[in-house]
């Protein structure tokens, strides 16, 4: 059953308990951005309740005007039945709100301890909060299965492993409800499990959760209810267990979206990244890649499934000459690293090879070049862009405009500063740039991270087409839905180590995540490492 | 033998004499920049302060009275970094020049329209200054051998606010790491977002951390023109802000570190003192240019050499704009 | 996503908050004025007429135009890099060594259409040179550059008064200053030079090094936006793991910036020593260095910027000494105050009035909130 | 009737020393005369020649440059403007509308080092300059001789304060420099380093050590521990341009002012009355005739740019 949108009913007025949210009307402008038109929404307490919608169709920015972090140009809020003027987080606090941010509200170099008691430390001296801190984080560890060792420095913690602290800390600000951005952006399949373990364990003790995804598989998993945005407005609320996952797909989009990727099978030909025995250690002389061997041959897609943090990121960073390498050989279009001869990433393009590196933003873009520089970065040698001194702004404008209107990158707008676009936009400025240089290798890492249904549709398509015209494609991803559905064949890592190899078709969702933990299961065609 | 062992001592001592400005502003430096507030304007709240110690001392014949007042511009000047910076978004560096320029023009010229000495405040006599303290029993324990030595010249001896400058250090640790402004403020100069998202205020904090580094360097510029000199004079502090920046930098931005940079900048600099017109065995003498830039050379030979890279807080420099 | 309300017009940012911003500096300065006696009006009058009203006056204000063009621009291209070059005052004490000595080495037998040139190559190489070692330890080392370019404005200072003292010295003379090259190696002044054309100007320090400064602003500017090389070193500045990423190595890129950065300090040596005084001497960098800091930020690191702040502050100098010279009792130092409260009220203050002019101009043209 | 000026150099008119010497100098002649004098003070090396010419071109006449720094300007502007009359002070330009005034500082550094000699318990004496330059090293020349001429066992340390324009107006460097001079044992020191001396002079008070002043009269300071100044009379000779100029005896040519025409001395008044013994009063005295009489050579280190006596 569909409720509409523009009235949250008085279904539960019947009922004793206030819902826990309620928003009426809410406007928000970011200078000429209406990012929040007229939104009304309810959430119910003691409910899970998910929200979902396109990249920036201003899901984070409604909730971090329920947290008091942006205030709302005009509107309404009420808090379990009591109306409530926001004027900073510490409101939203006190009335019980907690929330875990998209980019995690973290301090790096502090230990998680430190982190949970910033701004709720009960006294002017450190020493006493922290110790009551300590007990009553124990409890909480012990009650909803959030373990996390309280003296590490957050730095250096896993995201999984930090994103229990941001839990930890709403939790310890005494949270009754609880809002999570896109917590699964970066989890992997058995992080996210564990996580709405927790969300159930929240909620069957009266915490209202409410959760921002793109991943309509995990609202239809965990959620009760969950409200549609779409370009700034409220398009729907529904119940989960009356919707599709399709219906919701439409609704996010406003249109019909494939949610399978169609694809031959592959032809493969020959092969063009040849890696023996690498073996990569970081500056703090830890192993990451231990001893990989493998290899990809043109028109085929390998995937490299397994848990973050287990070497495929440093693996991909040596392939793409970011990284030194220790021991081992790669042979990648003719060309050759060893420890010896280190190539860096500018000869490895050289050689035939383009990369779309995992985190965009850090490392794939300049956040304030316009889109046109950032559109040739790691190309901006290339003699069709340079005369012998000066570059060719037209030329690089007008290449710029061509991949923007392939990859349907919006605004098309070469001159926008890159940091203006929104995280899917970025992304498909990336791929467009790597991608339309027909590169005989293509490393991708993590190519749909945080973008919504329909750019992601697309980016699968076109690395369908990529392969179909005879590039051999690496891909990293920590989707395994997304490895499971493109790949023709699955290395999955543990450790700094391939424990195995499956075919693509053949590879279950059971299958991998025991191999992502380190054990090679006996049935299902695995092969072990050569 | 003995009387090497003495210079040595002595040499030291001139070593804390030095360092005292120093380490005060690089601890007021500290609390800025641990904020998020670049403050190259070390140097220019040193030196109003230094007047305004002096202008009142002068007038008063008080030291105590002079060290308030010089704390009060300082902190003025604090402030008015924090109102550029943090509530304007200014450029700190630019800023942080303007407040430089700005009391190196303001001190000498209300210099002479109060005391018509082309700048210079009137000297101070000693009941005007902060002079020696001298510890019981310095004279009786002298003779004996090193302990007597060290406790007469090295420990006793100095002045109040030498002993303020080297307390200042362990209760700049302990506000730091061990108290609920001192997290704070760590965590704001690494990730504001961060402390505003947990409902504190950003430009609140910030500017209680300008008020810290206004006091230290105020104690700083009262040093220099009430306790080390006896009264003001033009451009007096000749660009010990921007050392004490350099020793904070060298010292990672920590307390003791940036202490121990201090004293090795005095150190070096009270032995090249001593250098000069020495002839060396096997050198010769060596032209007095080459000492007087000895200490900057050693200076980055230790930081090429010993001290690895320094990694400045994550958000320094940048203002906080939420909503771009 | 819809459009909201309109931006204000181009030129609220470009002009009018600007001058707002002076306005207040010079209005606050005539209170102080006012404060000793005198009449602010006056003074505005004299530091006006001082700074451009006659033609010594300009050829003054361009004069230190000039070398604030070079250490703005020097400091704008290792800003770039993120790199902040306190150093330009070393770094321009030094390149002017290096035209010292090509002067007194040749100035009798190379011609000047060779001399201004081999200058100009030495400024560029003894300035380069001297930001090289801060930048290699900085690139090698990690060794933070704000102190060892800190550190080198000393030792430069060291070296100069050992060499002026010691080796360069004119013998039998008071100054530590070196013997006045051959006239054949002075770089003509522009009064001389326009005299070439027929076109009479009173005589003045400026001199056709003030060309070149604004030749080196063009340069600049095709080098920082129209060359790979500025790319590589905008995008260290702004993200050096996208630079890795991209296969730019940071550690040639940061060296890269900060020689042409000290090469570009190093042309005060060319408008001071072959433009002006002739000879070598000591302190002729005047603190050009430092102030070149300011320029650079206000200007917004953009050639542009910088040539009209770098004029903003040669009229402020010239200004300023013709104001303490027509009334005494303004002294050196009030100059020195109006110009901390020029770089405070339109530098560091520049956004104190932004929002309610923008805010002002914005209802009052076009645009009210598009709903749609 | 004259329209006199004055280009003070860097240091500006109140450097406590030899620019603020001058300033005293021309004070005088205003009260006493009543006619106002017009006055600069440069800021950078560009400007020595700007003011000069504006002077100049004011009809200001006679003009005084102040410093041997302006000398290069003053090379220029007096051959544009031959009408007009100026004094340079410290240096030597020889043009026809130029008068020059130098001193011999050799020689009063002389007299005040027999002096820090005599008075010194320990035999080791202290000198601070400025910076590095042949200026200071003549003083440091000539007093070095005289501390050795009143006792050859002497020791003598020296140090310089600075490399940069700061070196002249440190007074925390200056005292620290003294300090680390009475650590290695040293009680008298002398000082020329502009405003760095008050630094001097206030550590030798605060240690109990003898200090000596430099330029003008400077035993006001701290009675009790100044034990003497070098005086040299640029106030007399500031004075003196003016007054000639009015009376019109002024006389362009090279003036060399040493201990014979008073141009140079040391200081003895009632604040350093009770530091000067006899003793060293009359072997001060007695330097003082014999190198008037040409009995005792004070070498000049601007002769051969050596201190080898
Ligand atoms: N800080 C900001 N300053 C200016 N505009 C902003 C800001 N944050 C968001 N916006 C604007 O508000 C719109 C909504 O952004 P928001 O981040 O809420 O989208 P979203 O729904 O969370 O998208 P996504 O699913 O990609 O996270 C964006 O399109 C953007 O234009
Ligand atoms: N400085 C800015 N001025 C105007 N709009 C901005 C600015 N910065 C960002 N935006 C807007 O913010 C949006 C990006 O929002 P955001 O960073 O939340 O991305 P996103 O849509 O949430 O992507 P993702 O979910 O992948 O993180 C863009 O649509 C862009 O128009
Ligand atoms: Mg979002
Ligand atoms: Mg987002």
């Amino acid at each position: 059953m569909r409720v509409e949108a523009t009235a949250p009913s008085a279904e539960g007025a019947g009922a004793a308990a206030p819902p826990a949210i309620m928003l009426r009307g809410v406007n928000k402008h970011f200078g000429p951005v209406h990012a929040n038109s007229d939104i009304s929404l309810e959430v119910a307490a003691g409910t899970i309740h998910g929200i979902i919608g396109e990249n920036g169709a201003g899901k984070s920015t409604l909730m971090s005007i329920l947290y008091g972090f942006y205030r709302a140009d005009s509107g309404e809020i009420r808090v379990f039945g009591e109306p409530l003027r926001l004027d900073s987080t510490a409101d939203a606090i006190g009335a019980g709100i907690g929330m875990v941010f998209q980019h995690f509200m973290l301090v790096d170099p502090f230990t998680v301890l430190e982190n949970v008691v910033l701004g709720a430390e009960g006294g002017p001296l450190l020493g006493p909060g922290l110790a009551a801190a300590r007990r009553e984080l124990q409890r909480l560890e012990a009650d909803f299965g959030l373990e996390v060792d309280l003296d590490a420095v957050v730095g250096e913690l896993p995201v999984g492993v930090q994103q229990r602290v941001e839990i930890l800390k709403a939790l310890y600000r005494g949270a009754r409800v609880l809002i999570l951005d896109e917590p699964t952006g970066v989890l992997t399949p058995q992080e996210t499990e564990r996580l709405f373990r927790v969300f159930r364990a929240l909620r069957d003790q009266g915490v209202t959760i409410v959760l921002i995804t793109h991943k309509l598989r995990e609202i239809m998993a965990v959620t009760e209810a969950v409200s549609v945005m779409r370009h700034g407005k409220m398009v729907a609320h529904l119940k989960t267990a009356e919707t599709s996952l399709e219906e919701l797909a439409e609704l996010m989009v406003g249109r019909k979206v494939l949610l399978r990727v169609e694809k031959n099978a592959a032809e493969p030909g020959s092969t063009v990244l040849e890696v023996e025995n690498l073996s990569l250690v970081d500056e703090r002389g830890v192993t990451r890649v231990d001893g990989v061997s493998l290899s990809v041959r043109a028109g085929e897609i390998v995937g490299i499934a397994g848990v973050a943090g287990n070497g495929q990121s440093e693996l991909l960073a040596a392939l793409a000459g970011i990284l030194p390498i220790q021991r081992g050989r790669i042979a990648v279009c003719g060309g050759e690293v060893t420890p010896e001869h280190p190539r860096d990433a500018r000869e490895m393009r050289e050689f035939g090879l383009a990369h779309v590196p995992e985190d965009r933003l850090r490392m794939g873009l300049v956040g304030s070049f316009e889109a046109r520089e950032s559109s040739i970065l790691g190309y901006h040698r290339d003699p069709a862009f340079n005369g012998p001194i000066l570059t060719h702004p037209s030329e690089i404008l007008a290449d710029c405009r061509k991949k923007m209107s392939a990859y349907d990158v919006r605004p098309q707008d070469p001159v926008l500063l890159t940091a203006n676009f929104s995280g899917g936009n970025q992304q498909k400025i990336v791929l467009a740039r790597e991608m339309e240089r027909h590169p005989d290798l293509l490393l991708v890492g993590q190519p749909t991270r945080g973008v919504d249904i329909g750019a992601v549709e697309f980016i699968h398509k076109s690395l369908i087409a990529m392969r179909d015209a005879g590039c051999a494609v690496l891909l990293v991803s920590v989707e395994l839905d997304e490895i499971r559905s493109l790949s023709d064949r699955i290395l999955v890592m543990f450790e700094g180590r391939i424990v195995g190899e499956v075919a693509g078709a053949e590879a279950t969702e059971r299958t991998l995540g025991l191999m992502m933990a380190g054990v090679v299961p006996e049935d299902a065609g695995v092969r072990a490492p050569a | 033998m003995e009387e090497a062992f003495l210079l040595s001592v002595l040499t030291l001592d001139a070593t804390l004499r030095v360092a005292t400005p120093l380490v005060l502003a690089s601890l007021a430096g500290l609390f800025a920049e641990r904020s998020g507030i670049v403050d190259i304007g070390l140097e220019g709240k040193m030196l109003g302060s230094a007047f305004a110690a002096a202008a009142v001392a002068a007038v008063s014949g008080s030291a105590w009275l002079g060290l308030v007042a010089g704390i009060g511009v300082s902190i003025a000047l604090a402030l008015l970094h924090g109102f550029a910076c943090i509530t304007h978004r200014g450029n700190h560096v630019v800023s942080g020049v303007a407040i430089n320029i700005l009391t190196a023009g303001l001190t000498v010229m209300v210099g002479i329209a109060w005391f018509s000495r082309g700048g210079q405040t009137p000297a101070l006599p000693d009941g005007a200054r902060f002079t020696a303290i001298v510890w019981p029993g310095a004279q009786a324990l002298a003779g004996i051998p090193v302990f007597g030595t060290l406790y007469k010249e090295l420990l006793s001896g100095h002045n109040i606010l030498v002993y303020v400058a080297f307390l200042a250090v362990p209760l700049t640790w302990w506000v730091v790491y061990r108290t609920r402004f001192g997290l704070r403020l760590r965590a704001v100069g690494e990730h504001p977002e961060a402390v505003d998202s947990a409902g504190i205020s950003v430009a609140g904090l910030r500017y209680r951390a300008m008020i810290c580094c206004g006091v230290l360097c105020g104690i700083a510029g009262a040093y220099l023109s009430t306790a080390q000199n006896a009264g003001f004079g033009r451009d007096m502090t000749a660009g010990q802000g921007y050392i004490a920046l350099a020793a904070l930098i060298f010292g990672k931005w920590r307390p003791v570190p940036a202490m121990l940079a201090c004293l090795l900048f005095g150190f070096l600099d009270a032995i090249a003192a001593r250098l000069q017109g020495v002839e060396l065995p096997m050198i010769g003498a060596i032209p007095v240019q080459f000492i007087q830039a000895l200490p900057y050379v050693l200076t980055v030979v230790l930081l090429a050499g010993f001290i690895g890279k320094a990694v400045a807080p994550r958000a320094i420099g940048e203002p906080y704009v939420k909503e771009r | 996503m819809n459009e909201g309300p309109a931006r204000p017009p181009r030129w609220v940012g470009m002009v009018l908050i600007p001058l707002v911003n002076l306005t207040l500096a010079l209005a606050i300065a005539g209170l102080i004025i006012l404060s000793i006696g005198e009449n602010p009006l006056t003074a505005l009058r004299f530091l006006l007429f001082g700074a451009f009203g006659y033609i010594e006056g300009l050829g003054y204000t361009l004069y230190y135009t000039t070398n604030f063009v070079f250490t703005g621009l020097a400091v704008a291209v290792a800003f770039r890099a993120k790199l902040f070059n306190i150093g330009g005052e070393g770094q321009a004490y030094i390149g002017g060594l290096g035209v010292g000595l090509v002067a007194l080495a040749f100035d009798d037998t190379l011609p000047l259409v060779l001399m201004v040139p081999l200058a100009i190559a030495a400024a560029a190489a003894f300035g380069a040179a001297w930001a090289y070692i801060p930048a290699y330890l900085q690139a090698r080392r990690g060794s933070h550059i704000v102190i060892t370019t800190i550190m080198f404005n000393f030792i430069a200072a060291a070296l100069m008064v050992y060499l002026l003292v010691n080796v360069l010295i004119k013998p039998g003379q008071m100054s530590p200053e070196s013997r006045e090259f051959a006239p054949s190696a002075w770089l003509p002044f522009m009064h001389e030079a326009l005299g070439w054309f027929g076109i009479a100007m009173a005589r003045s320090p400026l001199n056709l090094s003030f060309l070149w400064a604004l030749v080196c602003c063009v340069l600049v500017w095709a080098f920082i936006w129209h060359t790979r090389w500025g790319y590589e070193i905008r995008t260290v500045g702004g993200n050096e793991a996208a630079a890795v990423y991209a296969g730019i190595r940071p550690t040639r890129v940061i060296i890269l910036a900060m020689c042409v950065s000290g090469a570009l300090a190093g042309f005060v040596g060319v408008n001071e020593i072959l433009g002006v005084h002739h000879r070598l001497l000591l302190n002729f960098t005047a603190g050009y260095g430092f102030t070149g800091i300011a320029v650079a930020l206000m200007g917004r690191n953009h050639p542009v910027g910088i040539l009209l702040a770098s004029l903003l502050f040669g009229a402020l100098y010239q200004g300023g000494a013709e104001l303490a010279f027509e009334i005494p009792a303004i002294t050196r130092d009030l100059v020195v105050v109006i110009q901390g409260l020029v770089i405070l009220f339109s530098g560091a203050l520049e956004y104190m009035f932004r929002p309610q002019l923008e805010r002002l101009f914005t209802r009052r043209g076009a645009a009210l909130p598009v709903e749609g | 009737e004259i329209k006199p000026a004055v280009v003070f150099d860097m240091g500006g008119k109140f450097d406590k020393s030899f620019n603020e010497g001058i300033y005293n100098g021309l004070e005088k002649f205003r009260k006493e005369t009543g006619i106002a004098y017009r006055e600069f003070e440069v800021t950078n090396e560009t400007q020595r020649e700007q003011a000069l010419r504006r002077m100049a071109q004011r009809g200001s006449d006679p003009v005084i440059a102040v410093g041997f720094a302006q000398a290069p300007a003053l090379e220029k502007v007096a051959r544009e403007f031959p009408d007009t009359r100026f004094t340079i002070i410290d240096m030597v330009v020889d043009l026809p509308n130029v008068q020059s005034v130098v001193f011999k500082e050799h020689e009063g550094s002389f007299l005040v080092g027999v002096a820090a000699a005599m008075a010194s318990k320990t035999g080791k004496v202290g000198f601070v300059g400025g910076m590095d330059i042949p200026l200071i090293r003549k003083f440091a020349c000539g007093y070095e001789q005289g501390v050795l001429y009143a006792n050859p066992d002497a020791e003598i340390f020296q140090n310089m304060t600075g490399t940069t324009p700061s070196a002249w107006n440190n007074p925390t460097k200056g005292g620290e420099l003294a300090r680390s001079q009475f650590d290695r044992g040293a009680d008298v020191v002398y000082a020329a380093a502009g405003g760095t001396g008050i630094g001097v002079y206030q550590a030798a008070k605060d240690s109990g050590k003898l200090a000596i002043g430099v330029d003008s009269n400077q035993n006001y300071l701290h009675p009790g521990t100044m034990l003497t100044s070098m005086t040299k009379r640029v106030d007399v000779a500031a004075y003196n341009t003016f007054k000639t100029a009015l009376d019109g005896t002024w006389k362009p040519g090279i003036q060399v002012l040493g201990l014979a025409e008073d141009g140079v001395g040391w200081a003895l008044d009632e604040h350093n009355r009770d530091l000067v013994s006899a003793a060293m009063k009359a072997k001060v005295e007695q330097a003082r005739t014999d190198i008037i009489a040409g009995k005792i050579k004070v070498h000049d280190y601007m002769a051969d740019n050596t201190c080898n006596y």
